[in-house]
């Protein structure tokens, strides 16, 4: 059997910060504009992609982060993970409705929870999480210490954070060291 | 060092974004049929204005996504910012 | 005629309290009409003007100057003069210009500071390691002293660059310049406009130009906020400005203008006693005679005439100033500034005619123009005088990005793999 | 001492009281004492100020405490652009408003009594916020008021200028003659003045100084001190350590790691690490005290021999879909795309619009309208980057997705002689045959129910896969190609040994055989730049009159007469030593010991190189001169055999 490994991310509490390791999740890219890219996807996932910048969306399963005007992360937990990626590939890309790209190991979702998970992300972020971090679901795109990120406010200080897989190691190492000077 | 209102994300910190240079330089749709003179005007020369300037960006750290700024170079503030495609503002 | 510094002159004006020490350059109010024009009042606008008239007889010439002389980017580099370039033609013009710094103060009876204390180029991966090599062997080659050394000769030359190899960009290795230096950019300024006054040119500040005249094809004037001024020939030198001229004349150059910044610290006793770039992890030091640490900093990525740049490059610079010199960490950062530089795509200068006959373009320096200096005005005055570059000037021409002979300085570091 | 006439200010009052003489109207006019003060001397000053009169008084003193006025510190207002204005009455400069989005408000906007601030904050504070307020509008304020103002820039003395030392720049110590003097030889801007004297150049960055040498430099040039302006006012205000601005970004966090998902094995096996980018890749795989040289030279042989395997995650990698995704390709590669049936690979070129190739590498059809590219390593992010820029600029028209791919994937690259067999371990149900499964194409496979692509690609010209999985996957894949390979010795090999297998082929290095000058024809790759299609990026800038010439430099291979001798990559070429100067005419760009051919090769760029083949050339190095022979730029098996042994 193949085993499988995550970056070495040890879950960690320090200073009222939680930082874990949330994989494995099945993440997919989505691109598309037309109708029928919308209609296939609400069909798939039971759910409308969120059309206003810097939002998300979530069903049961789903959660639907907004990345551009024609671009949504989708991320869910699932057993099989493949069954939801392929479908979405053959009633979406295989008939020229979008893009849909199996993206789950180019992301790994860390976990940060605390009332000082800001703090600790200001310390090498320019973003501006006033409003951010009072409403439920948000999203973003920014640079932590210098490495892409994506945020998604899941509840009250509680966000998952996405940042590729290359980087995931180096950024957890500055995240823990982070939360040591807050 | 200044703030850049994406067209899609909002306002976020220069330091996500990328300089594109000079705005609606449109790549010629038949090289082949341009001079020597003409190709090089395309590829290299430039109004680099100082003062009120159109020019292109892409919040390369966010949505991607390229978009047109009108920018006084001579202080840094920016005017105006619209998307690809759209009409530029009259100055 | 001008008094002669000399420490004769010193001891005869201290007994009399150096009440009687002359201008060094005149005031003047701008003629009707000049043989020639100079538009920048830089280094390299005052040098071109000084041999004009000192080699081709060019007397009844002025520079015009919208601020004050030297207040541009002259002021404010972090004035390495070296000549370790990779292609001839940048060699040539770059070591044509290193040898007129090795006799400079004498040729101007005035002290340029010029030190001769080297430069040496850090490698820190192993394309480095290929590319500086190219560069050394191309350099001995062209004549131009040049050396590579290894880690161990670096920590030599320089002990306190950190050379472990544990750190995240090790030391691979160095090239050296010897006659490489620095200089003191305000007096090469000055001793150009001393001794261009001197034989004549007239010096003219706080005049900005406004306009340029053309008649067909041909140049006739300035107009400028002192007046219009006559003149066949135009020799434009205006750094980070050249575009904004170059539109007044109705042409486009192939020029960006972007901020690049520099910073001194507070000044300590001598503790590094050469010039040391690092390209891949971006910071340049040297160590001026005051004492500050002189360091130079990237440009940013955008075109910008502030004079100021982004916070986040400075953090940039330091952090790899840090990484390489880990004594500095409690050096204090005194003052920190941002030039206009005017960057070609190919990262070489423009020493041109341009199809407007009697305009000339002398611009397209970027990062690197303090060094090129003297041999930039010498050639830029023959290219004048004569109407014709000379040969150590006639690569850097305009129309290489119509033919695409480029002298690509930058391409020669690729860093794709 | 007090140079004003009186003061009616509290403080002055509480002084009287305490029995502290003030002298009003009065001016230090020497001191005295030898390493230290010990007495000072004053005298009266004149009514206008210019002179002094009366009796020379003596005071004993310890020290002498000076005290230069009121001055706003307008600095941040000028670092953000703004201007300033002079205030005649107080001689001061103050902020000029302008429309930035600051107000400057207290002692930096020159105002320096409680009340005027008071008042003026709360009526600025109300306009700047856009807020009616009327509640602070009748505040009253009591305080002490010090109305009396006095500035003389220069004291006076009876002594000549150049007699004495009247300090202006403390730490400097330039004086007020040295400014007296800068303005006689000519310096006449405040920046010439500090620069010629260094006057406001310490420390204090002129925070004590440049008042008085701006008061001197009008005084004695006869005007009003406003109309000189100020030098510049640079950041920051207060020296700040290099340390504090960095903060934590030293040592492990100077910057960025990047590590594959097999990166734990390579440090595990001892593996050496060379910088490509940010990435952290193996470079060689030193055993029992090897020297890299040694390590290289036997991963190349096994790997030739046997089998080797590489791994080739940094590689960046882009999903591209659309219905336009082959015209996409068509535009961005310099070969035709159209024609590539799905399953297959092409490897392609792509060039800046200057003409010069930027980035290289294998894309793979993997259906209808679904491509997987592959670029450098260190090109992927600006590959990434100017294909986006492209779709969302200037080919809006076209409908294709572009998404990063390189972090979801790991490869392994197994090449070698005996790597069909150890696929054939692995994947046993798939067909290997070359008619199945041909060099150049890809099959989609599963691995314990997990989904691979396999490609059969080549950088080696050995006969080679490349397993690209799932990242969390990738170490357990790596490590069953270890196990599978065991019995045929395969070698984990590092990029040297990439380098050095793919030059034995005349494979090109982006970025190391190309500096950002060489287009394909260069490189004599013309047989990738389509004829027939009409535009391509960087098609216009081949015909160019300059990159048609049949003297640029070219790609060419070098043999060394003494097989044994290694050429430094990075030496110069020249066909004649006696030239002055000596005309180079390239530089080489690969240079390595085959083990497999048993001498050492080289690639290299030479003018006119093309039509070279059997020249005899000379590396002339720093005390000795190499001699070579030009030669073809494939060293081993032209015939492609390997690739389908």
């Amino acid at each position: 059997m193949l085993n499988t490994h995550y970056p070495q991310i040890t879950d960690n509490k320090l200073n009222d910060v939680e930082i874990s390791l949330q994989e494995p999740i099945s993440k997919i890219n989505l691109r598309g504009k037309s109708k029928e890219f919308f209609a296939k996807v609400g069909k798939v996932l039971s759910l409308i992609l969120p059309n206003e910048a810097n939002t998300s969306s979530f069903s049961e399963n789903f959660n639907a982060i907004w990345l551009s005007p024609d671009e949504w992360m989708v991320y869910f937990k699932n057993d099989d993970e493949k069954v939801i990626f392929n479908k979405l590939y053959s009633e979406i890309s295989k008939v020229n409705y979008g893009s849909v790209t199996d993206i789950s190991d180019q992301w790994i979702c860390i976990n940060l929870k605390g009332s000082k998970i800001y703090d600790i992300l200001s310390a090498g972020c320019s973003f501006n999480f006033d409003q951010f971090l009072k409403t439920d679901g948000l999203s973003t795109q920014t640079i932590v210490n210098h490495i892409d990120v994506i945020l998604h406010n899941k509840n009250t200080y509680n966000i998952n954070l996405f940042v590729r897989r290359s980087f995931s190691e180096h950024l957890c190492l500055w995240l823990n060291d982070s939360a040591k000077f807050i | 060092m200044f703030l850049i209102n994406c067209p899609f994300c909002g306002e976020r910190d220069q330091s996500e974004f990328s300089s594109g240079g000079e705005a609606h330089i449109v790549r010629p749709k038949q090289p082949t049929e341009l001079s020597d003179d003409e190709w090089a005007e395309f590829l290299f020369m430039r109004k680099n204005i100082k003062g009120v300037q159109f020019e292109r960006w892409n919040h390369s750290h966010g949505c991607r996504k390229w978009f047109n700024v009108v920018r006084d170079t001579s202080n840094d503030k920016i005017h105006s910012v619209y998307k690809m495609g759209e009409k530029p503002p009259v100055k | 005629m001008k008094n002669k510094y000399s420490i004769f002159s010193l001891i005869k004006n201290a007994f009399s309290d150096h009440e009687n020490w002359q201008q060094a350059w005149g005031d003047p109010e701008p003629k009707k009409e000049y043989d020639a024009v100079i538009v920048g009042g830089g280094g390299h606008g005052l040098a071109t003007a000084y041999y004009l008239a000192k080699k081709h007889n060019l007397t009844n010439i002025a520079v015009v100057e919208k601020g004050w002389i030297g207040g541009g980017n002259t002021g404010r580099n972090t004035t390495i003069i070296r000549s370790n370039y990779l292609w001839d033609a940048s060699a040539g013009l770059y070591d044509h210009a290193l040898k007129i710094w090795e006799n400079l103060s004498q040729e101007l009876n005035y002290n340029v500071m010029f030190s001769q204390r080297g430069v040496m180029n850090l490698a820190h991966n192993l394309q480095d390691v290929r590319d500086l090599k190219r560069r050394t062997h191309a350099n001995r080659l062209n004549g131009i002293d040049a050396i590579w050394l290894e880690t161990d000769e670096v920590k030599k030359f320089c002990p306190i660059i950190n050379t472990s190899q544990d750190i995240r960009y090790p030391v691979l290795g160095g090239t050296l310049q010897r006659r490489a230096g620095t200089a003191r950019h305000d007096a090469v300024a000055w001793g150009y406009a001393r001794g261009a006054n001197e034989m004549g040119v007239d010096i003219i500040q706080n005049c900005e130009v406004k306009g340029i005249k053309r008649n067909g094809d041909k140049v006739e004037g300035l107009e400028t906020t002192k007046g219009f001024i006559k003149t066949k020939k135009i020799g434009v030198v205006a750094a980070g400005h050249s575009s904004v001229i170059a539109n007044m004349a109705g042409i486009k150059l192939p020029l960006e203008s972007k901020p690049l910044q520099a910073l001194v610290s507070e000044p300590v006793k001598p503790i590094i006693d050469t010039v040391v770039m690092s390209n891949a992890v971006h910071a340049y030091v040297s160590q001026s005679d005051k004492g500050e640490l002189v360091i130079g900093a990237g440009t940013d990525s955008y075109v910008s005439y502030t004079q100021r740049g982004s916070h986040n490059i400075v953090e940039d610079t330091l952090k790899a100033i840090l990484e390489l010199y880990p004594i500095f960490s409690r050096m204090k950062m005194l003052r920190q500034w941002g030039g206009i530089v005017d960057i070609c795509p190919d990262a070489s200068p423009i020493i041109s005619k341009t199809n407007i006959k009697g305009l000339y373009f002398n611009c397209g320096w970027g990062t690197g123009g303090f060094k090129a200096t003297p041999g930039s005005g010498d050639l830029f005055a023959h290219t004048i005088a004569n109407d014709e570059p000379h040969k150590l000037n006639a690569a850097f021409n305009l129309n290489r990005f119509v033919s695409g002979d480029l002298v690509d300085e930058h391409g020669a570091a690729a860093v794709a793999h | 001492m007090d140079l004003r006439k009186n003061s009616q200010s509290e403080i002055a009052k509480q002084a009287r009281n305490l029995g502290i003489k003030i002298y009003f109207n009065h001016v230090v006019t020497n001191t005295f004492g030898y390493r230290r003060i010990n007495s000072v001397e004053l005298m009266e000053l004149s009514d206008d100020g210019n002179t002094t009169i009366g009796n020379k008084i003596k005071l004993n003193c310890d020290c002498l405490g000076i005290s230069g006025g009121w001055t706003p510190m307008v600095h941040m207002h000028t670092q953000s652009g703004g201007k300033l204005d002079f205030k005649n009455d107080d001689q001061v400069f103050i902020p000029k408003e302008i429309d930035n989005d600051q107000i400057s408000i207290g002692a930096c906007n020159g105002d320096f009594d409680l009340e005027t601030i008071i008042d003026k904050t709360v009526n600025k504070i109300n306009i700047f916020l856009e807020i009616n307020n009327q509640d602070y509008k009748n505040t009253k304020v009591e305080c002490s008021i010090e109305k009396e103002k006095r500035n003389i820039w220069l004291l006076p003395n009876k002594i000549p200028l150049g007699k004495t030392k009247c300090f202006i720049d403390f730490q400097n110590d330039s004086t007020a003659k040295d400014i007296k003097l800068a303005l006689k030889e000519g310096f006449r801007s405040i920046e010439h003045v500090k620069r010629y004297t260094t006057t406001g150049m310490a420390t204090d960055q002129g925070k004590l100084s440049n008042m008085h040498a701006l008061g001197i430099i009008a005084d004695t040039a006869g005007v009003k001190m406003g109309t000189l302006g100020t030098t510049t006012f640079r950041p920051p205000f207060t020296p700040l350590t290099f340390g504090t601005i960095v903060g934590r970004n030293v040592g492990k966090f100077f910057e960025v790691v990047r590590k594959t998902s097999i990166h734990d094995w390579h440090v595990d096996n001892k593996a050496q690490f060379e910088n490509v980018g940010q990435w952290k890749r193996p470079w060689y795989y030193p055993k029992n005290g090897e020297t890299m040289h040694d390590a290289v030279q036997r991963e190349s042989k096994a790997a030739r021999d046997s089998a080797g395997i590489l791994d080739a995650s940094t590689l960046g990698k882009i999903d591209i879909q659309g219905t336009d995704a082959s015209e996409f390709l068509n535009r961005v590669y310099t070969n035709a795309w159209s024609k590539l049936s799905i399953g297959k690979c092409r490897y392609g070129l792509m060039l800046n619009e200057d003409g010069m190739v930027y980035d290289d590498g294998v894309t793979t059809r993997l259906a209808e309208n679904h491509y997987l590219m592959t670029t450098t390593t260190g090109g992927a992010a600006n590959v990434l980057g100017k294909l986006e820029d492209y779709l969302q600029t200037e080919w809006p028209e076209l409908d294709v997705y572009l998404t990063s791919v390189t972090d979801h994937y790991s490869t392994a690259s197994v090449c070698g002689p005996n790597s069909k067999k150890i696929i054939n371990k692995i994947f046993p149900e798939l067909d290997l045959s070359d008619e199945n499964f041909p060099h150049m194409s890809f099959k989609n496979t599963k691995l314990d129910n997990i989904n691979c692509r396999v490609m059969r690609i080549s950088f080696t010209g050995e006969l080679s896969y490349e397993i690209n999985i799932e990242s969390k996957y990738g170490k357990s894949l790596w490590e069953k190609c270890i196990s599978a390979g065991q019995e045929f010795n395969i070698t984990p090999y590092g990029t040297e040994t990439m380098h050095l297998l793919r030059a034995e082929k005349g494979f090109i290095i982006v970025g190391q055989d190309t500096d950002g000058t060489m287009t394909p024809s260069d490189l004599q790759m013309d047989w990738i730049v389509s004829k027939k299609k009409y535009d391509f990026i960087g098609k216009r800038s081949l015909y160019r009159s300059d990159t048609i010439r049949e003297d640029r430099k070219q790609l060419v291979g070098l043999l060394t007469n003494d097989p044994k001798e290694i050429l430094e990559e990075g030496a110069q070429i020249v066909s004649d030593t006696n030239t002055k100067p000596i005309d180079m005419l390239g530089h080489v760009t690969s240079s390595y010991f085959s083990p497999n051919l048993n001498k050492s090769i080289a690639l290299a760029v030479v003018r006119s190189g093309k039509n070279m083949k059997g020249q005899k050339l000379i590396i002339p190095m720093e005390n000795k001169n190499i001699n070579v022979t030009v030669s073809d730029t494939i060293f081993l098996d032209k015939e492609n055999k390997r690739l389908n042994a």
